[in-house]
């Protein structure tokens, strides 16, 4: 009884967050709505046993991600935005109608055509398993994804900056 | 310490010690309990604490050498303390201040003729800013900063004016609180004195050497008219 | 709570990203909702690890944890190309930057 | 769910509840008092016992500041984000509570009655988690948002400016302080707050080994900016920006930043304990099981004095001071510190010989990272030039 209560609940913030995340206009709110989003998935991976990947994703997510974003947004935008601007693409309604189409005719049929398991496994859930797999048979992912983040790293603070040198190389020039 | 974070540990020493130390030696306290004074009563004015002869060292006089807040007035001693105030009441301080917290009237004597001292000298502690301009201006050296601190009053109008009599200290006082800073403002004002002095023996000389000199020329001149005239008689 | 749930609940947050990414004209909500597809696929990769087979080989959270990681790398460099982009062209509304179009 | 595990989860939360919003009555006394004493003054020493004149050294100060806290008119500024003023400091306590579950103070003695219900107990409290310390992390993180979002909601640049000052600072600052904690996670082999205290049984804890002494200092510090202490208080310096990012709270809700705070700094200051301060161990702990409750909030408590302490010697940073810090200092020798005490555990066990090799190798190569990195961040620092003044 518990558990269905609780899924029930945490799909409908994570439902809403996204939406309110997706639609409205002040950039900080739908950040914050982004953020409910990330923590209400969070929740549903504690209640799928899997309490190593839901802290990793409050840490990276709301920590990490999120304050990115916010960051951005103060770096790029009017944040409120109350300007009259339309804040849809042209072909909005097209866009709508994708993702309603790949939604009812595409995902939907697909679930429930498919031979799914229908209990879940018994697991006991075990932080030091993870570990031990990541050190042994997927080592080299690991340290592939350690180089990823490192030039990812790199090249974000060349890119962000690159203008700047450049603006400032012209500043110059003049 | 000279290993790295040294600074931090010894820092941290120097805290530590006013710690444990304001529990075992009361003379570090600088503030004051309130609490061996009758229901409600405060100390009105700042000549009203410390109220006995002991709590003076929890006073101002422990409170560091460096410490500065609002200015007060000298006097050079004696029985009557108005007739040694150092003050002329020229009006510079008051003319001078940022905030125009001083209020001076001149003092003149029955004949209508001014003697050099203020009749009114009021500082008001709510309105002045501790700045030490009045200090800094003063030529005659009449008003420097007191230590003083425990001006708290249940009046805010009149108990925060201080008034003459209230600012009046003896030299001996600021001694007592600021001792270098007395003894270097007396050696400069000795200084002072003995510089004009010398210059007014200068002056003096000066003056004596060239009526000397004046005289000689005159007599010079009229030796030289008189052997001019001679000449003249001679042509 | 079969697993049918928890992949529908997937599909629906999928297509509110798509939905986002498709129709907003700020570049970064449309990273706010690249974002939003990349948890809903998680979501579903716990999911079938939870119901499926041989759970102790952990491919779920490990695939898992590798989507995160990647999601994190492309936020950082993502955010740095608009911050780029709005130095350059002083917005992040995608339909003004179409310098690249026949006029 | 059957009444006897309602009864554990009670027991596991609170107390948890009730201990830590007292004790931070006690530490709003126990700060003022101590600055006072270290700036040669008295403290408060007036609110006792009311209406009488017995001051009780000012005890009774804090629930006086609560009944004011409560009175006082609670303003929102014209234009500012109304929800979001209201939303921010409860965001800035929840998660600070929240993490308290997840130090190993262990309830269970309380069910004396019934073997079960301890059981129980023990199963539902939140340090029984696999990974409680990451968990612990990841949910302090959430801290720096409500400070974004009260700096951002105000509509006050000064805010603004301070809620900024503290994403950049708790960012840079979280990365030392869990490279710091892996060090202990590493030697441990465990996320589990639990086992990581169990691992320091007998005086074996963490502090008094050179990797261990060099991540508590590391720690220590980073979790001094983490809670905005002095001297990283920038996100509230007074004297640049009014308040930082509470400026524009009153009232309620700015006790409840007030507490978040105070509840953070007990938490971190109860990681510190747990990782390296051998958790709730002490004398007698074996004789009576409910005294390592006791030791661990009397080593909460020396480490939250020792911040106090700091707080009354040292002045505040600059902003680009407390970044060169966190980035050329900290992270380079946090780094250094996880590699030597890789090393270390592979050459554990090997002899009384070795392991004093060990120790002395790496306290000098520790002591030598640390001065070279001092020397290279100081080699851009000049005497300073006025351009204007003189």
């Amino acid at each position: 009884m518990t558990p269905e209560i609780t899924f029930w609940v945490l799909a409908f913030i994570a439902v809403c967050g996204a939406l309110v995340a997706v639609v409205r206009r002040n950039l900080i709110h739908g950040v914050f709505a982004l953020m409910i989003f990330f923590a209400a998935l969070a929740g549903l991976f504690l209640l799928l046993l899997a309490e190593f990947i839901a802290a990793v994703q409050i840490l990276v997510y709301i920590g990490a991600v999120g304050i990115l974003l916010l960051f951005a947004i103060m770096l790029t935008e009017r944040v409120t935005g109350d300007d009259g601007r339309s804040i849809a693409a042209r072909g909005w309604f097209w866009g709508l109608a994708a993702a309603v189409a790949v939604f009812v005719f595409l995902l939907l049929p697909a679930i429930q055509e498919a031979d799914l398991p229908e209990s879940a496994q018994s697991i006991q859930p075990s932080v030091k398993e993870l570990g031990l797999k990541l050190m042994a048979p997927y080592v080299v992912t690991l340290e592939v994804l350690a180089l990823l983040l490192t030039a990812a790293l790199i090249g974000a603070v060349a890119v962000a900056q690159g203008a700047e040198v450049n603006k400032k190389e012209d500043s110059d020039d003049a | 310490m000279s290993f790295l974070g040294g600074g931090i540990f010894s820092g941290m020493a120097v805290t530590l010690r006013n710690f444990v130390g304001s529990y075992f030696d009361p003379d570090r306290l600088t503030t004051n309990d309130y609490s061996w004074r009758p229901e409600g009563q405060l100390p009105q004015s700042a000549g009203e604490y410390p109220r006995e002869e002991g709590e003076q060292l929890s006073d101002a006089t422990t409170v560091t050498n460096y410490s500065r807040n609002f200015p007060m007035l000298l006097h050079d001693g004696g029985d009557n303390p108005m007739d040694a105030i150092r003050c002329v009441a020229c009006q510079i301080c008051e003319r001078e201040c940022p905030p125009q917290c001083i209020y001076i009237e001149k003092d003149y004597g029955e004949d209508g003729k001014f003697i050099k001292r203020p009749a009114v000298f009021d500082i008001d502690v709510s309105v002045c800013m501790s700045c030490q301009i009045c200090v800094e201006v003063c030529p005659f050296d009449a008003i420097v900063m007191n230590s003083q601190f425990e001006l708290s009053t249940p009046n805010r109008f009149d108990g925060l004016l201080l008034r003459r009599e209230d600012l009046l200290k003896s030299n001996g006082y600021y001694h007592r609180i600021h001792p270098e800073e007395a003894a270097q403002r007396d050696q400069r004002m000795a200084e002072e004195k003995a510089a004009k002095e010398a210059k007014k023996k200068a002056a003096a000389e000066a003056a004596k050497k060239k009526a000397e000199e004046k005289a000689r020329a005159e007599a010079e001149a009229k030796a030289q008219e008189e052997t001019g005239d001679k000449e003249e008689e001679a042509q | 709570m079969t697993l049918e749930h928890y992949l529908i609940l997937g599909a629906v947050l999928f297509c509110v990203g798509l939905l986002g990414a498709l129709t907003r004209r700020n570049a970064v909500v449309v990273l706010f909702s690249i974002e939003i597809m990349l948890n809903a696929a998680n979501l579903n990769f716990i999911a079938f690890w939870r119901f499926g087979e041989n759970p102790e080989a952990l491919q779920g959270p490990l695939f898992t944890l590798f989507t995160i990681a990647v999601a994190a790398a492309e936020v950082a460099v993502g955010l740095a190309l608009v911050i780029a982009v709005y130095r350059h062209f002083k917005t992040v509304d995608l339909e003004q930057l179409d310098t690249l179009k026949e006029e | 769910m059957s009444f006897e595990l309602v009864v554990a989860i009670l027991i596991a939360t609170v107390p948890l509840l009730v201990i830590f919003p007292s004790l931070f009555a006690l530490t709003t006394w126990l700060e003022r008092k101590a600055l006072a004493r270290i700036q040669n003054r008295r403290g408060p020493n007036k609110v006792g016992i009311p209406c009488t004149r017995i001051g009780l050294f000012g005890l009774g100060q804090p629930a006086a500041d609560g009944i004011k806290m409560l009175f006082k008119e609670d303003i929102v500024p014209n234009g500012a984000d109304r929800l979001f003023h209201l939303l921010a400091p409860i965001l800035a306590l929840i998660p600070a509570m929240l993490v308290l579950c997840f130090l190993p103070l262990d309830f269970s003695f309380v069910a004396v009655w019934d073997e079960s219900i301890a059981k129980d107990i023990k199963a539902v409290q939140g340090f029984a988690l696999d990974g409680a310390v990451i968990f612990f992390f990841a949910i302090t993180g959430i801290n720096t948002l409500s400070v974004f979002m009260a700096g951002w909601a105000s509509r006050n640049k000064y805010s603004l400016l301070g809620g900024m000052r503290a994403i950049a600072q708790m960012i840079s600052y979280e990365i030392p302080l869990v490279l710091s904690a892996v060090v202990v996670v590493m030697m441990v082999g465990s996320l589990n707050a639990k086992e990581i205290a169990d691992a320091q049984m007998g005086w074996n804890w963490y502090v008094f080994t050179p990797w261990g002494l060099a991540a508590f200092i590391i720690f220590f510090i980073a979790a001094l900016a983490e809670t905005n202490r002095s001297p990283f208080d920038l996100p509230e310096a007074e004297s640049e920006l009014i308040a930082g990012y509470f400026t524009e709270y009153s009232g309620f809700k700015f006790a409840l930043f007030f507490l978040g705070e105070y509840i953070s700094m007990f938490a971190i200051s109860g990681l510190a304990a747990v990782l390296f301060l051998g958790g709730g161990e002490g004398p007698w702990v074996a004789v009576y099981p409910w005294l390592a409750v006791g030791w661990f909030l009397a080593k909460i408590f020396s480490l939250i004095f020792v911040m106090i302490w700091l707080r009354g010697t040292l002045p505040r940073l600059r902003v680009d001071q407390l970044m060169a810090f966190a980035w050329k200092f900290l992270l380079p020798i946090s780094i250094i510190n996880i590699l030597i005490s890789g090393i270390a555990w592979h050459l554990r066990e090997q002899g009384a010989a070795v392991t004093a090799g060990v120790w002395g190798v790496s306290l000098g190569i520790l002591y030598v990272t640390a001065v070279g990195l001092n020397k290279l961040n100081r080699a851009n620092v000049k005497p300073r030039e006025y351009k204007y003044a003189e």
